[in-house]
């Protein structure tokens, strides 16, 4: 229904992509701690894999958001998880608001390089003390002739170490919280900025996350994206993406670890059968498979509703929520099966334990997310509503 | 001395009270300072090994005679235990890697044989290991392809160990080898010297554990002494297996150690850290995710004392233990899961007891028998 | 995408229906034990609802397969679980073969009437000794003449006291199991059926649920649902539809209940606050609505999938394991915050925590779900495959 | 005597067993038999009363002098546990609703007071309920709207008790009741007899515990002496809360029994009952499911025991039982839940065991506090 044979197509060219470009590498970049940004970027850039969704006039394809979940699902076939979440932050995370309401001369100098993949984009969202709470972040920028001049941190910044710019959300004024916020997109080139130092991380190894500190940074007031003061709601709109972009990069490594658990569990003979053989174990293969099947049954509902113009933060929300819940369970339940094979460094299940368990804390934690849905179902405690 | 969360208890003497004290001292003084690092570098000082002799940690249930110190089975309970709030379990598995390769020795093995090896390890000197999991078999003992063929005096043995704590750097290796016909009934178990030509070593990389040397070891014609041999020829499995109960006593203790870490850090980060305007704890959600966390460890540790005590009683225990090795091994995946949740970004950063916590998870899962082979083995013995 | 106004219409007359002709009475019916089948069967069979995807000739609709959805869905605002399951045993798992592949006469003589409601059908395939083993199954049929004599017994047989005739599944050869079965529709007033006991069931209490006998049961050869021997292959078909009616029509109640413990826990005070006021009990409602909608989306996906003509066994058997498990999660769940009130006999969440236990057990228990989707992906054991 | 899943252990000496043993045979003459047909009648005979009085069941821990026998908790432990063996938790809890009823007139009553009521009661001739809930305030002992004005000698009681297990029957009721202002300060136990005018009592249907006669109370302008205080004016609410450890610690054995029992049905059943050509119990799942249920019962058995020891050793021990009490309730659910699973359309019909103690988990889990709230406590007892 949602899918065409366009969509296939596209899908075909993002696997055939990430198996000769990504895939080979990965294990150099996970053991360099990055991967090559700029010129990965590139390479997407020239296929048209950046813009899916984004306009003509900035070097996008135009294509709707369906485009979108065919080529965040396939990105999913990555051995590993940096660059698909680093792709996610250049295309559903740190650029739809700019897309969107950004004016078209800033859309030219950011996102037009963004979608060409001259340049990397960073989302400069959490805070080192703020954590999950975004309104309350301190990050400020005040004006000082056409200029804005900026000073705060920013906290576990991906690809903050390789990026141009960071489309970067801060206070305005001292109004109230959810009114006093604007989106402006930040050269990281500009004096007073400094990456701090890049963060050693659990999993995510291949993906530079920067503590980043602005220190009086200037930039051109006409850096702002659209409507000073307006920058949480559009923060809130671009969340969306971000959300929905987190639970269809996973679909296919959760299927992944499924199906390689399933062929090495076949293989492996102990006590006189195959693994696979054990009724708990091809019972639990089904069950998981159940609930990705869910999962991706959300995720599509979902991205048709966007699709057809409506608000998908619910919904959003509850894919992130559940996305993040699933792969630890997908993951921890595979690697059970593989012992001691799984528990090796170099081991592609042991990667997606360490790397899917990012899901469920960043870009807003499980927890953020049931707040989020509870506020949707109105049933907060009064006082904390208003 | 203040020891939290250390109820009065039918157990305990002063004299493990005592002995706690003096672990838990060591740990705080010799281990903990040092555990990011160590795990870092992927390997620790083998002074390490003397210090802990120095404390008695070493020698703890063995002989006299050969240098150990005699003792019931809750200075083992105490050792895991404390060990365990480093929060590194690498360090614990590479120490402590002589309470799996040697009770075999220190209950079959020849006098002669046992002074040969056992004062030098006891001391810390020396270090031993156990070589039982090969590439192919996992936990199915019965499959074991390494052969042990005699040849006058000696034993020939070829073949491939994998994943053996202390592998790279231990001095004496128990190593289960086939020296008769297919099954059960022909394993044997041999001790075998790491200069012995022939027998080569490389280091594995893991998830978690790194600063356990652990490694595949290689057998080309390695020339074995039949006075190598501890207990009978071809009485090999009954050693291995007579073993496991304790190593999953162990386990299950260490694991319970590490499920309480977490709860202490995920507690005091959960006290300090603030967030949407106030500290984190005083959400209800992470409150009680506490408390679960709690519960899980308290009923894990009730259960675990029980189960010592009855083995001390001479009781057929093998059942509970398996129940309690996955009680134990879920309650630590569990808790070092929501301690994680609740540290968030920073509890992924690497360099915290909880990120690595989290990462020895599935050793713990998994070795000494997994979760499902565990149930599979208390049915057995259940009678389902 | 998938609804239109014109199944908005067809749920709002459904709901109104159930608020009409089905609520008011529920509490008398659950005390008597049954509820009058053929009364309210004729009430919903003049209004259409008996026979919404079923052709125009034997009196229904001849709506696709997504009115069936709309329909089930609603027929879940009726406050027990015992009429809707009697309905979905009468639309969705006595008749969708016979209406498939049944003669025009075998139509017009079954399932007309089942579809204005002068009749009421039972499914009679669950045996005492087989349970959900639905190929080892005893009861047979062999000839005589131009008819069969049927000997045998049936369990669990919803709508059995009350029925006027069964879709009964039943050997009518020796050969293999899968070959050997044989659909006959079988009026209960002939001589041999005897309904030997209603049972005493823990929930869906106003369900008539019937133990039957066969004994020397001569029915004509023609009664016969098209080809001998494909019965297994039939009932294999309207399984997809029982195990979606299941799921479906299990979705309202989970909501009803996630709302009216949301309200209960509003208004009810204790320690200074309400009950909805604590964070475990907010969080917990979003995260049940979260796994609700995972549900529905699953099960849209499949309906969907079914009206553009696809085998949906997989995806309908996944709804089914998941629709059991999480009405256990969600009853079990809301009745906790409920305290004593909830464990009144008379209180709704009560109801739906002894009524929804029966999902995860009737129409295939939830291990048989989790078989038949270790079949699909091919992951039993070899020789049990075979 | 065989006492199955009975090891060997440190708490019970040959005094308990023995007294298990006659516990086992009391509960499998006089109460297994009628199990069914009692529950279904929503009643059973108050001979029963009389009959446990007879092996000693009522007495347990009361004091000599008024028909009590000393002895110490292990022995409570017991009797939950072998109750449970007949699979109703309402025979159990109106048969036993004065262990809930009187502690506090042991403990803090008059002498004329415990004389008049405690005599009866052990010897099973009277039956004592508690009543503390009402409708508005469940948990909340605080809300107390229930009120006792001093008139004279006299108290005037009145308002509403609801959930009051014996409610019907009884013919001692500790009420608590305002005698003061708001909050927990104003609170105070009086002992109420049935027939005293302006005390009405309705039957409340239950989803579960059916042949538990459990009651709303209606007190208009009801006059009860003064005399009939419980311990000191205002100073109900500690006695209330003093006893709720143990309510929590017996409903803990309880739960732990009937999970035991669904245990012991699902695995003959799952023994018994063939499937797909093959008996139930050769599907691994099925196995692991018993498995995994015997695993949290014998958790949750060892904690039990360790805090019932503990209590005795005078430690303070609420957070304990609280995590406890939510560790045998949810095993006690999970249980009755894989158990009705492995039974299938079997377990569903009304009749049998599992299917009675399926509904009768919520009760276990809610009543004496919910498990939401058993956290908030212990939470504040860990200092969270």
């Amino acid at each position: 229904m949602l899918f065409t044979e366009q969509h296939e197509e596209l899908r075909n060219s993002v696997r055939r992509f990430v198996e000769a470009e990504i895939n080979p590498y990965v294990d150099d970049w996970e053991e360099e701690g990055r991967f090559p940004a700029h010129e990965l970027f590139k390479k997407m850039g020239s296929q048209g894999f950046l813009g899916v969704d984004k306009a003509e006039d900035v070097g996008g394809m135009g294509l709707d958001y369906s485009y979108v979940m065919a080529f965040a699902e396939e990105m999913g076939t990555a051995h590993h998880g940096s660059v698909p979440m680093a792709v996610g932050v250049q295309t559903a995370m740190a650029t739809p608001a700019l897309a969107q309401f950004g004016s078209d001369e800033l859309r030219q100098e950011f996102l037009a390089p963004a979608v060409s993949g001259d340049m990397v984009a960073a989302i400069g969202v959490t805070e080192p003390g703020a954590g999950s709470d975004v309104a309350s972040l301190k990050t400020n920028a005040r004006k000082d002739g056409d200029d804005y001049i900026i000073n705060g941190s920013k906290m576990f910044i991906t690809n903050g170490a390789q990026a141009d710019w960071v489309c970067l959300l801060c206070n305005t004024s001292d109004g109230p919280i959810h009114r006093n916020k604007t989106l402006i997109c930040v050269p990281m080139n500009t004096p007073g900025v400094t990456v701090e130092r890049t963060l050693n991380k659990m999993g995510m190894r291949a993906s530079d996350t920067a503590l980043i500190f602005f220190d009086d940074v200037r930039v051109p007031q006409r850096n702002r994206i659209a409507n000073e003061g307006e920058g949480f709601t559009y923060q809130m709109i671009q969340f969306q993406e971000e959300r929905l972009w987190g639970a269809l990069s996973m679909l296919r490594p959760m299927e992944k670890a499924i199906q390689d658990t399933i062929e090495y569990t076949r293989d492996r003979k102990i006590f006189g059968g195959s693994i696979l053989d054990n009724q708990v174990v091809h019972f639990r293969m089904a069950e998981l498979t159940t609930e990705i099947e869910l999962l991706r049954s959300l995720v599509y509902r979902a991205g048709e509703d966007l699709v057809a113009g409506e608000d998908v933060t619910y919904l959003a929300s509850m894919a992130k929520l559940k996305g993040g819940r699933l792969v630890r369970e997908v993951s921890d339940s595979c690697l059970q099966y593989w012992g001691g094979m799984g528990y090796m460094w170099e081991s592609k299940i042991g990667r997606l334990f360490r790397d899917g368990r990012l899901m469920s804390i960043g870009g807003g934690a499980d927890e953020v997310m049931l707040q989020i849905l509870c506020k949707y179902m109105d049933i907060l405690p009064g006082r904390r509503n208003k | 001395m203040n020891i939290p969360n250390q109820p009065s208890s039918l157990y305990y003497t002063d004299e493990h009270v005592a002995f706690r004290d003096t672990m838990r001292r060591f740990v705080e003084r010799e281990i903990e300072p040092y555990a990011t690092e160590w795990d870092e570098a992927e390997e620790f000082p083998r002074e390490l090994y003397k210090k802990a002799a120095e404390v008695g940690l070493l020698q703890l249930g063995y002989p006299e005679e050969y240098g150990g110190i005699t003792c019931d089975r809750f200075f083992n309970v105490i050792v895991a235990q404390e060990l365990a709030r480093a929060g590194a379990g690498g360090i614990y598995a590479s120490l402590m890697s002589h309470t799996i390769g040697t009770p075999h020795l220190a209950q079959f093995g020849s006098d002669e044989l046992k002074a040969r090896v056992l004062p030098s390890v006891l001391a810390g000197e020396k270090i031993a290991a156990l070589a039982v999991t090969e590439p192919s078999g996992g936990s199915d003992v019965a499959q074991l392809k390494t052969t042990a063929k005699r040849d006058g005096d000696d034993y020939i043995v070829n073949g491939q160990k994998i994943f053996i704590t202390s592998g790279v750097r231990a001095d004496f290796y128990t190593v289960a080898v086939r020296t008769g016909g297919e099954g059960l009934g022909g394993i044997s178990l041999l001790m075998i010297e790491r200069d012995r030509p022939g027998f080569e070593r490389t280091k594995l990389k893991k998830m978690g554990w790194w600063a356990s040397d652990t490694a595949a070891l290689y057998f080309d014609d390695v020339r074995v002494p039949v006075a190598n041999l501890i207990g009978e020829e071809h009485q090999g499995f009954k050693a291995i297996m007579h073993n496991f109960n304790y190593e999953r006593l162990g386990m299950s203790a260490s694991a319970l150690g590490y499920a309480q870490t977490c709860l202490d850090e995920a507690t005091s980060y959960a006290k300090e850290r603030h967030t949407f305007g106030k500290p984190l704890i005083e959400n209800q959600v992470i409150r009680h995710k506490l408390v679960d966390m709690a519960m899980r460890i308290n009923s894990g540790v009730a259960y675990l004392e029980n189960l010592t005590w009855r083995d001390m009683q001479k009781e057929r225990v093998v059942a509970d233990v398996c129940m309690l090795k996955v009680h134990a091994t879920s309650t630590m995946e569990f808790c070092a899961n929501e301690a994680m949740q609740i540290l968030g970004g920073a509890g992924y950063m690497r360099g915290g007891k909880v990120e690595r916590i989290y990462r020895e998870c599935k050793v713990m899962a998994i070795g000494g028998g997994s979760a499902e082979i565990m149930k599979d083995l208390a049915g057995r013995q259940m009678g389902l």
